[in-house]
């Protein structure tokens, strides 16, 4: 009981590593393009999650700043994820990745 | 918000005033009356039918602007047109249905004060057509959502038959008031003011100087309005000579025509009538392409059709 | 009668309440057949996250997380959810069983998980260092701009490049 | 209970935000008078934006409900109330409910940071300028589910609309904050702050509103925003979103009753949010006007009797009413009630004179009537300006307001670099 009412860092780790897991089953199993895109964002939040329960156990910043930096690479990832989406949609009808099996459609 | 002319009734009235008008001179012509008329109904009907032709401008640049997304014209616009509705009341009793014109002339005298009434409405609004354009000439907005908008040439105009405003504003100086001069108007000064670029913005302007060229030819008028009967002689039972004829007005939208065709009866044979907003509405597929979606609620608004005559 | 929360048990209460927002969203984002409720579960775990970081003393990315996660990339794929009309994969049923592939590759993970901390459980941090709030953005500013500068030069780059591809992926012609 | 008491009055020596100083007592209070406050001002909105609207377009707008329609909004509030909620067969349900909670809660929360007064604020973060546009932001996911949810096209499209506008202008939006926080640290120690509080605390350290900062920096960069900011409010003349020439009522089409008057309550609670982001960042917050020109405490005492001074003239507006009412039995209620009303802001005005309240209400004073300025021109924009096409409104926000915004920030940190090295 203690150790669940005091809050470590190992709490949030395990937060993370559930975020994570939840990530990875969304991207295996979901064939939705949109749903995938957004089962890897969780996985990045669950990476940032961690990045910076650690920088507030080392009391820096680090964490923080890599947190930005994968934060940018989601919005990039995003942006170029969600494009690829709509020329693929506008071609084939099809949001779903099972589908996407054509070198040149 | 539902476009206002396609539901309320005071926007038919401009249009049944002047088609009265035109019906009437086209019966005229058919019973061959034309040159009988006294020469006061012919003052009295120009005062009329331009003051007719404010009111139209006024109700189409309110919704017009409203459409658009200018809220405020449409009041200012209309506390104006009232003015010219009280004197419409005053004259034949109805503000919607002016029916003053008659074969032969009209059917009522001016009342007392019509002169000078009309004399303050002409001071009253003169500084108005500023206070239009002030809210929405040199409007930044107003200019980006209206230049280049619905462009049309005045080629195409020609072919399509389109009249009015909408023909002047792409360059072609048509009006019928001065192409075949009826009623009195060869004998009064005006200008038939043109636009260069044929977009919704020199539509805008031609219509706001036809306001102030209709002013002025309300001025002049008022002031030669010649004293005696406002009706000629007409037998109670009028048979026209066997034939067809046409005729035209400048009705404020456009060319306003009626043909008739006479076997020489008490009732036409056949009628038919030439509205200037079904004609023109033709003129909408063209000035829509290669538009967006957005322009073509500036589009219609600038054609000022009336939906009730384009529907029949 | 006393006011005043008793701080020990504000932050395991407030942490439960938002990991089990956050898990409850992810469990959504999963598991929703509209996508479209699946978006808007991430964004209540995303909200839920940037409030985790405040009680982790990291306001400014809190505040990144809400305006770039929640207010631009989530609005990005809302947006696309939409344009890409995908009412017909409501009615579609999944036949082949790639849950069962994906249950056991999570399972395989959550395994490894557990064995790396069974095996070394020594070295995870129990403890959490207090410092005072101080002037976090301050210090991320001294980090990004100096230290990390040349990370956040390639950072623009990256963005520039996805900006470019973007455009050139979504656009009809070019 | 003594310790309660004291816990309670332990606050009123303060001199932090409840928030700061950790008193959950009065952070509620504060709460509470913030979102009481905000519904107020809504409500006061409502029938100003009516009257003043009416006034510029020769009308008279409300007359009836009350003297010179002063209950109009109750009234509208009980027929919205009343209304029959209708909830379309097609629509998601959860979300087509959520929806105005979400707009509501986001617009409301921005006034958690608003700082009224150097102590006037719920909570002082040291993210303050962040959370606000980060909160702000979230009104649009609202709207985008309203839209979504209504399962209709009209709700569809003024959706995507709207939140691809407020998406774009965000950035531009964004670009002139920083502009303005980038002023914060051109003082002795160079250290700029995001705190709300301290970016006004800043203004009266430098002495100068950061509008007229560099001038024109501060002057365009405020003028980015203020464009911006009606943008971002989906007011005229950028009300694309709800257009009623082209898409009925925009989002809100298949709302009716509580939960449109739920969207209307946001609406306004934003505009109010983001001028005061305005305000706090350019326009010196709670600060008197003309801090540096008219220095002095003589002037200070001047500056201090504006609210009693203002609240006598709207009585003297109320009394000057009651006059040209009409002598008629059928008006004798409303002029009484005119009248009270008269009496009430004149007394009002009265206690805003005794120096102790003056001293404690004349920042919420300055920064209230800074922000009603604000109301007054989104008003008057309604009333004044047509409304803009999708992709004029896109390139304005894209290629005019953002270089803009980019070239302002340049130059300030230019000007800045320059004044901190000489």
């Amino acid at each position: 009981m203690e150790s669940l009412l005091h809050i470590t860092t190992l709490h949030y780790l395990v937060l993370g590593a559930a975020l994570f897991l939840l990530g990875v089953i969304g991207v295996l199993t979901r064939r939705n393009v949109v749903i995938v895109l957004m089962s890897i964002e969780l996985i990045l939040n669950a990476v940032n999650l961690n990045l910076i329960a650690f920088s507030r156990f080392w009391g820096g910043v680090h964490g923080q700043i890599f947190a930005i930096f994968v934060i940018t690479d989601a919005a990039a990832e995003a942006a170029v994820g969600l494009g690829i989406l709509i020329a693929f949609f506008r071609n084939k009808e099809t949001v779903n990745v099972d589908e996407v099996n054509l070198l040149k459609w | 918000m539902t476009d206002p002319r396609s539901l309320s009734p005071p926007s038919l009235e401009t249009h049944v005033a002047v088609r009265d008008d035109t019906f009437l001179d086209t019966n005229e012509l058919v019973i061959n009356m034309g040159p009988q008329h006294p020469a006061t109904h012919g003052v009295l009907r120009v005062i009329l039918t331009e003051l007719n032709r404010i009111a139209s401008h006024q109700l189409w640049l309110g919704t017009h602007a409203l459409d658009i997304g200018a809220i405020t014209p449409l009041f200012y616009t209309f506390r104006d047109r009232e003015e010219i509705l009280k004197i419409y009341e005053k004259y034949c009793g109805a503000r919607l249905t002016t029916h003053a014109f008659r074969i032969g002339g009209l059917q009522y005298e001016t009342y007392n004060g019509f002169e000078k009434e009309v004399k303050n409405f002409l001071n009253f609004f003169r500084p108005k057509i500023g206070e239009y354009e002030e809210l929405l000439t040199t409007n930044r907005i107003w200019l980006e959502r209206t230049r280049n908008v619905g462009k049309i040439s005045g080629e195409d105009c020609i072919a399509l038959g389109v009249t009015g405003p909408v023909l002047r504003a792409s360059g072609v100086k048509w009006d019928i008031r001065k192409a075949q001069p009826y009623a009195n108007y060869k004998n009064f000064d005006f200008e038939i003011p043109t636009g260069q670029n044929g977009d919704t913005y020199d539509r805008y302007l031609v219509r706001m100087e036809e306001m102030r060229q209709s002013v002025r030819i309300i001025e002049q008028a008022v002031d030669a309005i010649p004293e005696g009967p406002i009706m000629a002689k007409v037998p109670k039972v009028m048979k026209p000579a066997v034939g067809e004829v046409y005729h035209s007005i400048e009705a404020p939208k456009g060319e306003l025509g009626y043909f008739i065709v006479s076997d020489g009866s008490t009732q036409p044979y056949r009628v038919r009538v030439r509205p200037p907003s079904f004609v023109n509405l033709q003129a909408l597929d063209l000035m829509c392409r290669g538009q967006l979606v957005a322009d073509v609620i500036a589009v219609i608004g600038t054609l000022d059709i009336v939906l009730g005559e384009v529907d029949r | 009668m006393n006011p005043v929360a008793e701080p020990a048990l504000a932050t395991p209460f407030f942490f439960y309440l938002l990991s089990g927002l956050m898990l409850i969203g992810g469990i959504l984002v999963i598991t929703r057949k509209n996508a479209v409720h699946s978006a808007l579960a991430l964004i209540v775990t995303l909200l839920a996250q940037s409030a985790i970081y405040l009680m982790l003393y990291a306001p400014f990315v809190a505040g990144v997380q809400i305006i770039l996660y929640a207010g631009g990339i989530m609005v990005l794929f809302l947006f696309v959810i939409m344009l890409v009309n995908i009412d017909r994969a409501l009615k579609e049923r999944q036949f082949n069983r790639q849950w069962l592939v994906g249950m056991a590759a999570a399972t395989a993970l959550g395994g490894l998980f557990i064995a790396v901390y069974a095996r070394g459980k020594a070295i995870f941090p129990e403890r959490i260092l207090t410092t005072a709030e101080g002037n976090n953005t301050q210090r991320v500013a001294d980090m990004l701009y100096g230290p990390y500068m040349f990370a956040f030069e390639i950072a623009s780059l990256l963005l520039l490049v996805a900006i470019i591809g973007a455009v050139v992926m979504a656009k009809k012609r070019i | 209970m003594t310790e309660f008491m004291r816990y309670i009055s332990g606050y009123l020596t303060s001199d932090k935000t409840p928030g700061g100083a950790g008193n959950m007592f009065w952070a509620c209070v504060y709460i509470l008078l913030v979102f009481a406050g905000v519904s107020v001002g809504v409500i006061c909105m409502n029938w100003l934006e009516r009257k003043i609207l009416a006034h510029m377009q020769v009308r008279l707008g409300p007359m009836r409900v009350g003297p010179h329609g002063l209950l109009q909004p109750f009234a509208d509030a009980l027929k919205l109330l009343l209304k029959e909620d209708i909830i379309p067969a097609e629509a998601d349900l959860v979300i087509f409910w959520s929806a105005p909670f979400i707009v509501d809660l986001a617009a409301f929360t921005v006034f958690v940071v608003v700082p009224f007064g150097p102590t006037h604020a719920i909570t002082d973060m040291n993210i303050g300028i962040l959370f606000m546009l980060g909160v702000s932001s979230l009104s649009v996911l609202g709207i985008v589910m309203a839209g979504w949810a209504s399962n209709s096209h009209y709700p569809l499209i003024g959706a995507l609309r709207s939140s691809a506008q407020m998406v774009s202008y965000e950035v531009a939006m964004g670009l002139s904050v920083v502009s303005a926080i980038l002023m914060t640290s051109m003082n002795d120690t160079g250290t700029g702050t995001l705190s709300m509080i301290g970016i006004v605390q800043q203004q009266l350290i430098q002495k100068e509103w950061f509008i007229f900062k560099f001038f024109p920096l501060g002057l365009i960069a405020f003028f980015i925003f203020a464009v911006a900011m009606v943008a971002e409010t989906n007011r005229a003349p950028f009300d694309l979103a709800e257009a009623e020439s082209e898409l009925t009522a925009g989002f809100h089409t298949e709302y009716s009753g509580f939960r449109w008057s739920l969207f209307f309550l946001a609406e306004y609670g934003a505009m109010m949010a983001v001028s005061s982001i305005a305000v706090t960042l350019w326009l010196g917050g709670w600060l008197r006007p003309f801090p540096n020109l008219l220095a002095g405490t003589t002037w200070d005492q001047i500056f201090s009797y504006f609210p009693g001074v203002a609240f006598l003239l709207l009585g003297a507006i109320c009394f000057y009413n009651v006059a040209r009412m009409p002598k008629h039995p059928y008006f004798r209620i409303q002029t009484i009630g005119l009248a009270v009303f008269g009496v009430v802001l004149a007394l009002v005005g009265l206690v805003l004179f005794i120096p102790a309240v003056s001293v404690r209400i004349q920042d919420i004073f300055w920064f209230s009537a800074k922000v009603a300025a604000f109301m007054y021109l989104y008003i008057w924009y309604r009333g004044t300006f047509p409304r803009y096409r999708f992709d004029q409104l896109m390139r304005m926000g894209w290629k005019v307001l953002l270089p803009l915004g980019l070239g302002v920030l340049i130059l300030t940190a230019g000007v800045g670099l320059l004044q901190i090295r000489s």
